[in-house]
């Protein structure tokens, strides 16, 4: 019995630490190249200078102005996807019946599990040009249909993800807030949200997550220009867009150019960690515990 | 029509849970500022008679009521009735501590805060008024930043009677509210009670036969969903017309 | 079903009980040649695996260089370190053109301004030189219109970048960076197709599909060797070497280890013998009747010659 | 105005906003799917389902690209679940707020935001060459399972941890070890919430095409697989070779392509769905 | 030594939360099958105290104990205890009632199908023989395949009890367990422990100075984490020794 009990806690723990070994791997395989990278060319530059054109004539290897279109389109998937998923998450808890909501989740859910490759020539042949009716100095290619699609596309992480934390919230709370007056949107906000906090948090993580690392629907319709801009209306390039297109493509591989989509990796890669970091900081700082 | 003033009358009230029947018939008026105890075996729909008195039951699905209950000789299951205003004026406490997890300070003046004041002083002395009414400001008060959930069971329970009493209801509803108490902190709810009854109409739900007698100045007696007895405290402690009640009331049911 | 075979008919004769697989991989831009290969391949020979992959002809080499597959599919030829790598690997190949891709150069429909273009023209309007100052129409031919140019491209990693460069610029991988670049020719059609203002260029085959919505430029290359004045592509004028210089071979590598393989050996021999055909089919150019034949002697000196190693 | 119709006033500003919210995702959702109705359906037929790849448009077919996504399913449903669940078990379950702990915390939300072309890089590397899979079934689903596992770690551990704490005393004062308690007790009434993770993570590895084709996926495959070290094609995959075809007809197999993936999706959620409902139905406090 | 013969002993015991002293020093011996009863008014550590004798808090991160605990003389905190047999040992209830949320009849069998027993007609038996005792049976007889959640607060309780009883531990700690119960159920349950008692060594924290009279051998009076006075239940109802004994027992506290 107790041999059985260790053994599968060994299994457990052998399970979570693959994640290490994971991790360990990426991490592996995206520094031997970069180290490589680093080598020839100075980290000072990679991260100072403006240009990105590391497979031109004249090259320079300045990764902000892929950080900046990274950024950029998931800014405004957040945008979308934050403040509509959250409400989603709140009104299908606090405010429907609950067969709406049963049959409404999984119906979001869908627009989770449509591929990618769709999504992005939606954004490229209907977003696009309806938002160009409105906005008529919008570029064909732009961060700004990218990102709204994403959101659209992110939108159920959030809304369901959300929804689960929410409703794990002891009923007992909601009925003293109840209890004392509130409206549905008081109990929602007052009560719920903050309760469920950490839910929440997680669920936006790992849509922010999705975001920064979605490449299709970039790669199809936001562009392939890197620019240190934050202008949302003209073609931007991201650092997924980037390694797609170039492992899609014809550099010779073992080159320095080459060797840039591991450069570019590994700054995805701190840059998500930086990001983990802090909302994992935040999460503890402002965690309630309930019973 | 009833020459007395009743806070709270039901009128030929039955409620389902789906299809189970959980209220039979009630027929009970409750008098303004007394105290009113319901008692009863358990599973008898004490709670869930309390709770349709300020429409907590709203938010169980499948859950049903028919007929009437009216607040000041208002129906409050009405379609004009704002069950947010009716719950600012009928307070209630529950049988299981259930404070925010928030300071307990703004577990205080949750009430409060969502009916729009800021004032901070106001805030403040309503929150020492109402945590000192439930004896607990002595214990509390200089912690009032901290977590209500590090509170214990009993300390948890007076800040939820508390946070009640914040929002100045005319009613106030109590499910077993001392049943996780200490008979100290008890004392002290029941002497409260006794207090506030000459400003509020007071329902409390008890299963303790000595605090009905207590507290109360009327009592109601259930017993599977129906209202077997009501009567003056003392009468029906004293000569119960029921058999089943005095059986209750004496301990020697079932 | 795939068992079919094409109206057409296939030439050549391939022995009916071969076996084994065969393993393709690399540029996007052959790929449908020779995907309608295998597949006519396949009612040949029903028992002979053939997969074919697209992993970009940069990818293709990778893998070939390292002996994992038989074939590589690539739209430019192979550079001297990839081939590098191959001999370390002790792999000796063999290169063999299939058919032309003619590169388009494409303007919106409604652009009535350009009736030509000169290769010169094109070389001001795309050297790295011209990033951020050659940004209006009438900064390459004063008649031409004050207005802003927008110019669409295929991606930097693809050959037909590499191609185009190498062609106009004059040295390959050198032009501006500041223009819409992409990987998929269709988003580039979508892209022109709905910019008044634009000028592109992709792959014929992108082009032919897409007529109604496009406008193709006629493309001088100022050397009467090559036929006179501005051409345009089309089959005959790629086929013929007078649309220059923006046509371009497209070529499979076939390794030396393969072709100790009766079946690869027939699958070459069978891609040669049906290429013409198959490549026009799916919107590409077939190269000259006799090309075709020296490739193939090409192929089996090569196959004879590893043979005896 | 009073203060009490404000809030009402907000309350119902709110009610209308979530309706709104709700259905504009639902109506997006709506317009896609017509589109794609619209374009494909009339393209999908027995053959088109049956038959093998091939360069006319009219004749090919998905054989072997739904086959393959069928396998690539299974096989990493079979690698990441267990893998997940027992890892998100042991983090939220068994392991102290440790050092490493922690880090396996951060490292798993860090995972989770790895982009999935890194997740192809690696697989590559790892699985393609050191252990010499090449593009087979069992490369791809090792890859897979790879990028799924931190959406499964997070989410069963967000389901383990809104199991009342009540719940685990009750069981441990009745003498259940740690592992009977999990079994008996936290897995169960997490269930449901693991589905939805589980759902999450599946409709994600189903529709992914990138990691696959730089592990080495193909496009043509005449054949279907019939054992994990086969070589394979899947669903996102061929429609990425359709769309980028220059033959609008191309483009019609590719919607058409997409109900089917989407077919294979909803019937998947469907499944996934129904189960959770079924648990949620029986667990509630 | 000590000649009598302890089912349970505290030595020196302190027990913290993280740097929060909550058990001061405790000594004391229980005897076996007797009923000891632990008082003292709300936050005083009579729970931390009850889940110290079956290590329910070692699962409280930041919790720590410091001393001995003994069960018939071995220390329940030595390295070779296996907690789940030490549960087997030490059963216990809780102040909240917790069902699982499964039927019923798997509530009541839970602890004997951990244990590996699988017979139907044993499960079947001791299920039924569990909920007679906690008096439930008749009224959820036909309902054992049903949720336990469906019931009432008090019906929960009973059947954590029913749960508890039926894998026949031979101590039973009980967290005010019938705070949530009325009067009847209270009554059969403290015939119960009357009952049990003979088989039994029984340690109970109550709020209810009745119960513990009525019930309780012994009676432990706590305050702050410290142990103030422990001695027969009737000598202390009768002649407390400490004053705050005196005061807590007859409600004159505070
Ligand atoms: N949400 C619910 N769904 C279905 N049945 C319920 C629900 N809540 C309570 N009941 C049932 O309604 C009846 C009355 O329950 P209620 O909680 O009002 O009893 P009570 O008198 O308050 O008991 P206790 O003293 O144990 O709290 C019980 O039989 C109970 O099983
Ligand atoms: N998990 C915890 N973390 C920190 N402090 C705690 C924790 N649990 C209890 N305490 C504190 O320890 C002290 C003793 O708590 P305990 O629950 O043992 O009191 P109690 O005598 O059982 O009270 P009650 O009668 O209200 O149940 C209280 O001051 C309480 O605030
Ligand atoms: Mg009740
Ligand atoms: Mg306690
Ligand atoms: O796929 P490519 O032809 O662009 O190498």
């Amino acid at each position: 019995m107790r041999v059985q009990e260790r053994i599968i806690e060994g299994l457990l723990w052998l399970s979570a630490v693959i994640t290490i070994l994971i991790t360990a791997a990426i991490v592996w395989v995206l520094l031997s190249e970069s180290v490589r990278f680093f080598s020839e060319v100075s980290i000072i530059d990679f991260l100072t200078d403006k240009q990105w054109t590391p497979l031109f004539a004249e090259k320079h290897f300045g990764i902000l102005p892929l950080v900046a279109g990274t950024l950029l389109t998931t800014a405004v998937a957040i945008a979308v996807a934050l403040p509509i998923g959250l409400t989603i998450a709140v009104y299908l808890n606090e405010y429907s019946p609950g067969r709406f909501r049963q049959t409404i989740k999984p119906l979001l859910e869908i627009l989770a599990s449509i591929p990618t490759v769709v999504y992005g020539f939606f954004a490229l042949t209907v977003v696009t040009p309806f938002l160009q009716k409105l906005i008529p100095s919008l570029a064909g290619f732009n961060a700004l249909s990218a990102g709204i699609v994403m959101g659209i596309m992110i939108i159920p992480m959030i809304s369901s993800l959300s929804e689960d934390a929410i409703s794990a919230v002891p009923r007992s709370l909601r009925e003293a807030a109840y209890g004392m007056g509130s409206t549905r949107l008081q109990t929602a906000f007052g009560v719920m949200v903050p309760a469920a906090s950490s839910g929440i948090v997680v669920s936006v993580i790992l849509a922010i997550s999705r975001a920064v690392g979605e490449t299709m629907i970039v790669a199809i319709a936001a562009g392939q220009q890197p620019r240190l801009t934050l202008d949302p209306t003209v073609p931007i390039e991201t650092i997924t867009t980037y390694i797609v297109q170039v492992s899609l493509g014809d550099v010779p591989h073992g080159s320095l150019e080459y060797r840039t989509i591991f450069a570019a990796g590994i700054t995805l890669f701190v840059f998500t960690f930086a990001l983990n970091n802090l909302s994992f900081w935040i999460k503890k700082k402002y965690q309630e515990k309930y019973d | 029509m009833s020459k007395k003033n009743y806070k709270l009358e039901a009128k030929d009230l039955n409620a389902y849970y789906g299809s189970f029947h959980a209220l039979k018939n009630i027929n009970i008026a409750m008098e303004e500022k007394a105290v009113t105890a319901f008692i009863g075996p358990s599973g008898c729909g004490k709670s869930t008679f309390l709770r349709t008195l300020n429409r907590m039951n709203d938010y169980i699905e499948g859950f049903r009521v028919e007929g009437d209950i009216l607040l000041d000789g208002r129906d409050i299951y009405a379609k004009d009735v704002r069950v947010d205003e009716l719950r600012k004026e009928v307070g209630m406490v529950f049988q299981k501590p259930n404070p925010f997890p928030k300071t307990i300070f703004e577990n205080v003046v949750y009430g409060l805060k969502i009916q729009g004041l800021k004032d901070k002083r106001v805030l403040a002395e309503t929150a020492e008024k109402s945590l000192r009414q439930t004896a607990l400001w002595d214990e509390v008060k200089d912690k009032l930043d901290k977590s209500a959930l590090a509170l214990s069971g009993g300390q948890q329970q007076r800040l939820c009677i508390a946070r009640a009493l914040a929002i100045s209801p005319s009613v106030i509803l109590m499910d077993e509210p001392t049943s996780a108490l200490d008979p100290i902190s008890t004392a002290k709810i029941e002497e409260l009670i006794f207090k506030l009854k000459n400003d509020y109409t007071i329902v409390i739900v008890t299963h303790n036969m000595q605090q009905a007698g207590r507290v109360s100045d009327y009592t109601a007696f259930f017993y599977m969903g129906e209202l077997v007895e009501f009567a003056k405290t003392r009468t029906m402690f004293t000569s119960p017309k029921h058999e089943r009640t005095q059986n209750y009331i004496t301990g020697r049911f079932g | 079903g795939g068992n079919n075979k094409t109206e057409e008919g296939t030439n050549g004769t391939v022995s009916e009980n071969l076996t084994g697989s065969i393993q393709i991989d690399g540029s996007s831009t052959v790929y449908p040649i020779t995907e309608a290969v295998a597949e006519e391949f396949r009612a040949e020979a029903p028992d002979v695996k053939v997969t074919v992959g697209v992993s970009g002809s940069g990818g293709g080499f990778k893998k070939f260089s390292r002996g994992e597959i038989d074939l590589a599919n690539a739209s430019r030829s192979i550079k001297p370190e990839e081939a590098d790598a191959a001999k370390e690997n002790n792999i000796s190949f063999v290169e063999l053109s299939v058919a032309f891709d003619g590169l388009t150069v494409v303007v919106h429909p409604e652009n009535n301004w350009v009736k030509e273009i000169t290769v010169a023209e094109l070389k001001k309007i795309w050297e790295p030189a011209a990033q951020g100052k050659i940004k209006k129409w009438n900064q390459i031919r004063p008649e031409w219109p004050d207005k802003e140019i927008h110019l669409y491209g295929a991606g930097v990693e693809s050959g037909t970048y590499d191609y185009f460069t190498e062609a106009i610029v004059g040295k390959s991988h050198s032009s501006r960076g500041d223009y819409t670049a992409s990987e998929d020719d269709n988003v580039l059609v979508q892209g022109v197709s709905t910019d008044p203002l634009a000028l592109g260029f992709f792959g014929y085959a992108y082009y032919e599909e897409n007529q109604s919505k496009l406008k193709a430029v006629p493309v001088d290359d100022q050397n009467d060797a090559n036929g006179k004045g501005a051409i345009l592509p089309s089959m005959e004028t790629v086929k013929d070497g007078s649309y220059a210089p923006l046509s371009r071979p497209l070529f499979i590598y076939v390794n030396s280890k393969a072709t100790a393989r009766p079946e690869v050996v027939e699958f070459v021999n069978f891609y040669l013998d049906n290429a013409a055909t198959l490549s026009q089919e799916v919107g590409y150019i077939p190269m000259p009747e006799e090309q075709y034949k020296e490739q193939k002697a090409k192929f089996q000196q090569f196959a004879s010659g590893s043979a005896k190693k | 105005m009073t203060n009490a119709e404000k809030n009402r006033l907000k309350d119902k500003a709110f009610q209308v906003f979530g309706v709104f919210c709700t259905f504009i995702g639902l109506v997006i959702l709506a317009i896609f799917l017509i589109d794609i109705l619209i374009e494909g359906l009339a393209r999908i037929d027995w053959d088109f389902i049956t038959s093998l790849p091939s360069r006319r448009a009219s004749r090919a077919g998905i054989l072997t690209a739904w086959a393959g996504t069928l396998w690539i399913l299974v096989l990493t449903s079979v690698i990441a679940f267990p893998l997940g669940i027992a890892a998100g078990v042991y983090l939220e379950e068994y392991s102290k707020k440790t050092r490493l702990a922690n880090f396996l915390e951060v490292n798993i939300a860090n995972l989770a935001g790895v982009p999935s072309i890194i997740y192809g890089l690696l697989g590559m590397e790892m699985f393609g060459r050191v252990m010499g899979l090449g593009g087979s079934i069992l490369a791809g689903a090792l890859t897979l399972s790879l990028l799924v596992l931190p959406i499964i770690i997070v989410t069963t551990r967000e389901a383990i941890k809104a199991v009342p704490r009540s719940i685990r005393d009750a069981s441990y004062a009745l003498g259940a070890s740690k592992w009977q308690t999990t079994w008996n007790q936290v897995l169960p009434a997490s269930f449901g919430g693991i589905l939805t993770g589980v759902i999450l993570a599946l409709s994600r590895a189903v529709g992914e095409a990138a990691p696959l084709i730089v592990i080495g996926a193909l496009a043509y495959v005449p054949f279907v697989p019939t054992s994990p070290t086969d070589e394979f094609t899947v669903l996102p995959i061929q429609i990425f070779n359709w769309t980028s075809r220059p033959q609008a007809d191309f483009l019609v197999n590719a919607a058409a392509a997409i109900i089917i993936l989407l077919l294979i999706t909803f019937i998947l959620n469907g499944i996934a769905v129904y189960l959770r409902n079924k648990w949620q139905k029986r667990v509630k406090w």
